[in-house]
């Protein structure tokens, strides 16, 4: 166990992949001489030299059509994307190839392709430094989309994602690379997909939200608690595959539940849950779901305190939650 | 388990620099063959028993040239109308025609129009639709051959309207920065479904793109066999001597329409056709194998009844293969089915008993 | 009035703007001599000139690329995607450009594009002819997602997204392009957006679809008819913006709602809908929720009609839901 | 209502070949404005004043040589370091500070991060952060310019790195084929973030990457502001005359680092930085005009002194601009908002009212 930031528990599984697995490579802009912009591949280049830490010239399609060649070669590929922003130069590539390979092929190329990228608000990074769209991979069938909350997550997802057999995109949340610092099994630490974590226990209403927004969520928990709220805060942390039975078996003891993400609201992952819920959850349902997300705007600079769901707009939504019937 | 074709002699692992004189019968076997399956396919298509199909009259020489001088271990990264080269490489008929088809021999297992099969055991990567894309991909597998320290090289194929794709920009400027032993093999036929080439791009040739990257392009008659066969051999030394890439112009010319959704009249003059159809690939080895005499009237005609015989046979074959299972379409989403893809697995499994759903 | 395909319908359209407003261009893959590969714009290079209709290089980055700063400088560009599956590598210009441009620049630069595109299964096109992707642009702020499911909607919806000050992806139903023919008005015609059309009204369960899936639903609905359940259908037309009011008035009266739609279900469109209902609607609610889609794989060739949401389909869960309590 | 600035005199619409003697001290007091304007927010981010700066040291000469070539009617579509470029536009730095700010007065209101900007009325296009996807938007301008006939021309700022997206391939190879009236002139400052050029590209340099697209390409010395200012008005010439667009590379070097966040002493040495700035572009300009006699010593001295002022009061004036309003947000998202927004927008008032939000 070492106490890590976010950041560094991503820099140490990385570290630890391309120790123990010579099938292991990292590409990406300036992740080489540089460090990466968040410094999250720092080191790595020195010591593993440059031919498995690659800096690349500045074209997310090559990056990801890059890797999808060494994946398919057998390669195990870890891209970084500099910015979740960024990323859609290279959406050709992930939509139609990355998700699609082991398909439409009969099985016979899988496309084990990592995409590590930062995402989301709270940098004051205005519309391009800033988005979560992870909506958008979360429809795209054949992807999975990981989101760690907290620096032990970071580490242990992101090596499940890296000897993965499929393509995973992996969401860090830049915000909190460097806010939080936690306890970190060192060495092969995994953690497996698809299970939610119940971060805290409540009888109420349940809480679901993911990266950065689990901070918020937790903080508004802990105000309400003296007001004779429980609520029960969720760490979805596997976007796809989703932990339906984790979410269905709180609902289903709650009846109520608020679902947080700072993506924009219109057709965002928290539709998805909420339709969940609909579908299967409807009488256990005691008042209606709600959702506290970004606005459906693009994401602000200046006023982004205002755009991105905090602990005061959550707590206000679960109170609400709580008391309607 | 390697598939049994009965195609003719692929290529030895050791390729020379010229294409020898006694493979020049061999080429024009598989120049044969393809054209062959290509004119039966079409009927195929008007006749309803496929869906779909991408011709490639007039790209043979150009194809089998360019696979003959590639070795077994050599990826090939196609795009859809490369008939020909999966021939060469060994890929059978029925293989073919069983993708052609969906049916329950298909490797692909049904999921993917005519034309976009690819096979692991050949090193022929399973082909996608959006143009361009396969020319990182072919880039990063050389970059990770590179890493393996394996001695091949991989070859993408694209057409002239693919040069205008993101990828041939990306791919080929990694390429030149991580001197990647790649080939880039550009069938120039002149159009991109009804877009003439001069409109395509501005440039003088496609060939000369490559300076944009750093590395050589080569223009060559693609409609000689032999002369892409030299191209290809001399681009694949390079590479394999760790000098880099390298772009190859085939000139051809697309005799047929760009697909069976395709009505060329609409863009292209009957003249221009008849001038290209005048310089048809086939024709022109023909004649010079009957000119060095490595080859009689007689035996033509016995190859052409030869080929005629193997798509005949295989397809027979193909269309008593079985179709394949309904439930079929949920696997290969990911390696093992999450709970959800299960559940909706059960779900439409249901359906199908119910006969609400029709397999 | 004259009897139209669908596809003719958009022929109209194009042909209308293009002769009425000088500003109106038309640009794409093969859309000038060739008359587009589906024949949306058959004759109109011949009429109006290879510089009002025009062939690009084989580049969805260009042509959108290019379109954005012919809207900019103030013409009227309609851009075509040769298939919706074809849009990903015109994705960066549409997300982080089309759909921001108006909001980061203050308000100082609209970029009223229009982008149509043949999207949908059913002509066996397999994984790359058939997609429906549009939660991806229903998710994204700033763009309007517009899909007509009949010829006079066709031309109608067609010219105010033609005329709108806001960017607009408009998705053509290609499996209906030439199955229906209907009548429809000559001129000038323009249908608004933001307004869903109750295509068959009915007390039971509310059938909420779009596109191809329209006559699906509606044949659905009557086969019902006759075992005594009244299927009201709506026509959602345009996804963005929402019609919301309908939609929930819909469900109020029913109590029952089933969504169909092709795309995957997972974060596709429809799981907005259903979260509206969680929202807004729950109170309402009699039974689940039901979403009738396609299933969470990339699109099939051979097996089409087994992915395809169909009449039975439909009609089974519209049954389902008729009788839960 | 046009703003109205302190800065030297802009270009008149009609540009002359070369940059007469007389506007020589012109464009040295833009660089000298660039500059001192560059390093006071440098200062400013350092006190937390603004969030984030891109500065663009080093590349003075280029940016206004090219600007001062070009008329108020063309359009300027700029990447994100084009700080001269805006100045010699006429965009003041008062206008530019509330755009750093963010507050009520930046025209992008608050909500674009600072280097962000774009003037209608200056025809400055509002700047984006993912790079390249200017370079199609100016392409598509021409176009549309070319359609009414307009006698303009469009310029495009991109850096070296730039040379690598999509949109550069994309723009460069419509411009050929249309032929568009197009200036692409990259700032080739030698590294894109920490990634130096020759890993970059493979190609010799990056202007003959126009060769790709079949227009001219041309490299010149973007520390001499003379040669810049040439050259763009060559191609701005022939780009009127109808003979298409012209590839720009001005060689030039960072000298600050990539932006605030960047620290440019992890992938270059203290020898190489030195060794340019031995070539600032300033300190040329002013050698060579003090040989000229256009300049004196004391009149420099003055110069700086006005630009510091300058910057000094609309900094004053900047931060003295009120805030922008919060519900401000879900303005510009649509031409007018569609009922969801607008509840959204409400919901957000009563959120603020109740003080669950902050202003
Ligand atoms: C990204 C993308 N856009 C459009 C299409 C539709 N399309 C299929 S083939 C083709 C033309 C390709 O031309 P070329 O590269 O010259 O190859 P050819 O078909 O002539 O062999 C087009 C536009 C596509 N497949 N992918
Ligand atoms: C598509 C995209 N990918 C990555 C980035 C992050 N990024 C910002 S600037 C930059 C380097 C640009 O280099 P260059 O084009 O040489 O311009 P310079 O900054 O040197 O002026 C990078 C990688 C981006 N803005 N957009
Ligand atoms: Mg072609
Ligand atoms: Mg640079």
């Amino acid at each position: 166990m070492t106490d890590l930031t976010l950041v560094q528990a991503v820099n140490r599984a990385l570290h630890e992949a391309l120790s123990t697995d010579p099938d292991v490579l990292i590409l990406g802009e300036d992740v080489g001489v540089n460090g990466g912009v968040f410094r999250a591949t720092e080191g790595l280049q020195k010591e593993f030299g440059s031919e498995r830490v690659i800096d690349t010239p500045l074209s997310e399609t090559g990056i990801v059509g890059a890797a999808v060649g060494m994946a398919l070669y057998g390669l195990k590929p870890v891209a970084e994307i500099q910015f979740l922003d960024f990323i859609y130069p290279a959406f050709d590539q992930i939509v139609s190839e990355v998700a699609k390979f082991r398909y439409r092929s009969g099985g016979q190329y899988p496309c084990h392709v990592v995409i590590r990228t930062p995402y989301g608000g709270g940098i004051k990074g205005g519309l391009y430094h800033s988005q979560s769209s992870e909506a958008y991979f979360a429809h795209t069938a054949g992807l999975k989309v990981i989101v760690p909350s907290n620096p032990a997550d970071a580490k242990g997802l992101l090596l499940t994602a890296i000897h993965d057999e499929d393509p995973v995109l992996f969401l860090e949340p830049k915000r909190i690379y460097r806010s939080v610092t936690g306890e970190v099994p060192d060495g092969d630490h995994r953690v497996p997909f698809g299970q939610a974590a119940t971060v805290r226990e409540g009888s109420d209403v349940s809480v679901f939200a993911y990266g950065a927004m689990l901070p918020q969520a937790v903080q508004a928990a802990e105000a309400l608690s003296s007001e004779g709220v429980q609520a029960e805060v969720i760490d979805l942390r596997s976007l796809v595959p989703l932990d339906e039975k984790a979410v269905l078996a709180s609902v289903e003891k709650t009846g109520r539940a608020v679902i947080v993400h700072e993506a924009p609201r219109f057709c965002g992952y928290g539709a998805e849950l909420a339709a969940l819920l609909a579908e299967k959850a409807l009488y256990s349902l005691k008042a209606p779901v709600a959702r506290v997300t970004g606005f459906d705007t693009p994401f602000p600079y200046a006023l982004e305190h205002v755009y991105l769901p905090n602990a005061e707009r959550i707590a206000h939504a679960v109170r609400t939650t709580a008391r309607a019937s | 388990m390697p598939d049994e074709s009965t195609a003719p002699t692929p290529p030895a692992a050791e390729v020379p620099g010229e294409l020898p004189r006694d493979r020049l019968l061999d080429a024009y076997r598989f120049m044969v063959l393809a054209r062959t399956m290509d004119e039966r396919c079409l009927t195929l298509q008007r006749q309803g028993r496929i869906g779909f199909y991408v011709p490639l009259q007039g790209q043979e020489a150009a194809q089998v040239g360019c696979a003959l001088a590639l070795a077994p271990s050599d990826w090939i990264f196609p795009a859809y109308r490369e008939l020909a080269v999966a021939l060469v490489r060994g890929i059978s008929p029925k293989l073919l025609l069983d993708q052609f088809i969906g049916n329950s021999g298909d490797e692909m297992k049904g999921r993917q129009m005519p034309n976009h099969y690819g096979y692991r055991r050949f090193n022929y990567v399973t082909a996608s639709s959006p143009v361009g894309t396969q020319i990182t991909h072919a880039v990063g597998a050389a970059m990770a051959a590179q890493r393996r320290k394996d001695p091949i090289v991989t070859v993408c194929f694209f057409g002239d309207g693919t040069t205008s794709s993101n990828d041939f920009h990306a791919g080929l400027n990694f390429a030149g920065v991580f001197r990647t032993p790649t080939i880039f093999f550009c069938q120039n036929n002149r159009y991109a479904i009804s877009l003439p080439l001069e409109r395509q791009t501005h440039s003088p040739n496609l060939a000369v793109k490559a300076t944009a990257y750093g590395f050589p392009g080569v223009v060559v008659d693609g409609m000689d066999v032999v002369s892409v066969h030299t191209a290809v051999a001399e681009a694949r030394a390079r590479a394999l001597a760790g000098e880099g890439p390298t772009l190859i112009e085939a000139q051809v010319y697309r005799l047929g329409p760009h697909s069976t959704s395709d009505d060329p009249r609409r863009y292209r003059s009957d003249a221009e056709l008849a001038e290209w159809k005048a310089k048809d690939p086939l024709a022109r080895l023909k004649h010079d194998l009957l000119a060095q005499g490595l080859l009689e009237e007689s035996a033509d005609a016995g190859l052409w009844e030869a080929a005629r015989a193997e798509v005949t046979k295989a397809l027979a074959e193909a269309e008593a293969t079985p179709p394949i299972t309904p439930e079929s379409i949920f696997d290969d989403v990911y390696a093992s089915r999450p709970p959800a893809l299960e559940e909706q697995r059960v779900e439409c499994l249901r359906l199908l008993q119910e006969g609400i759903l029709k397999p």
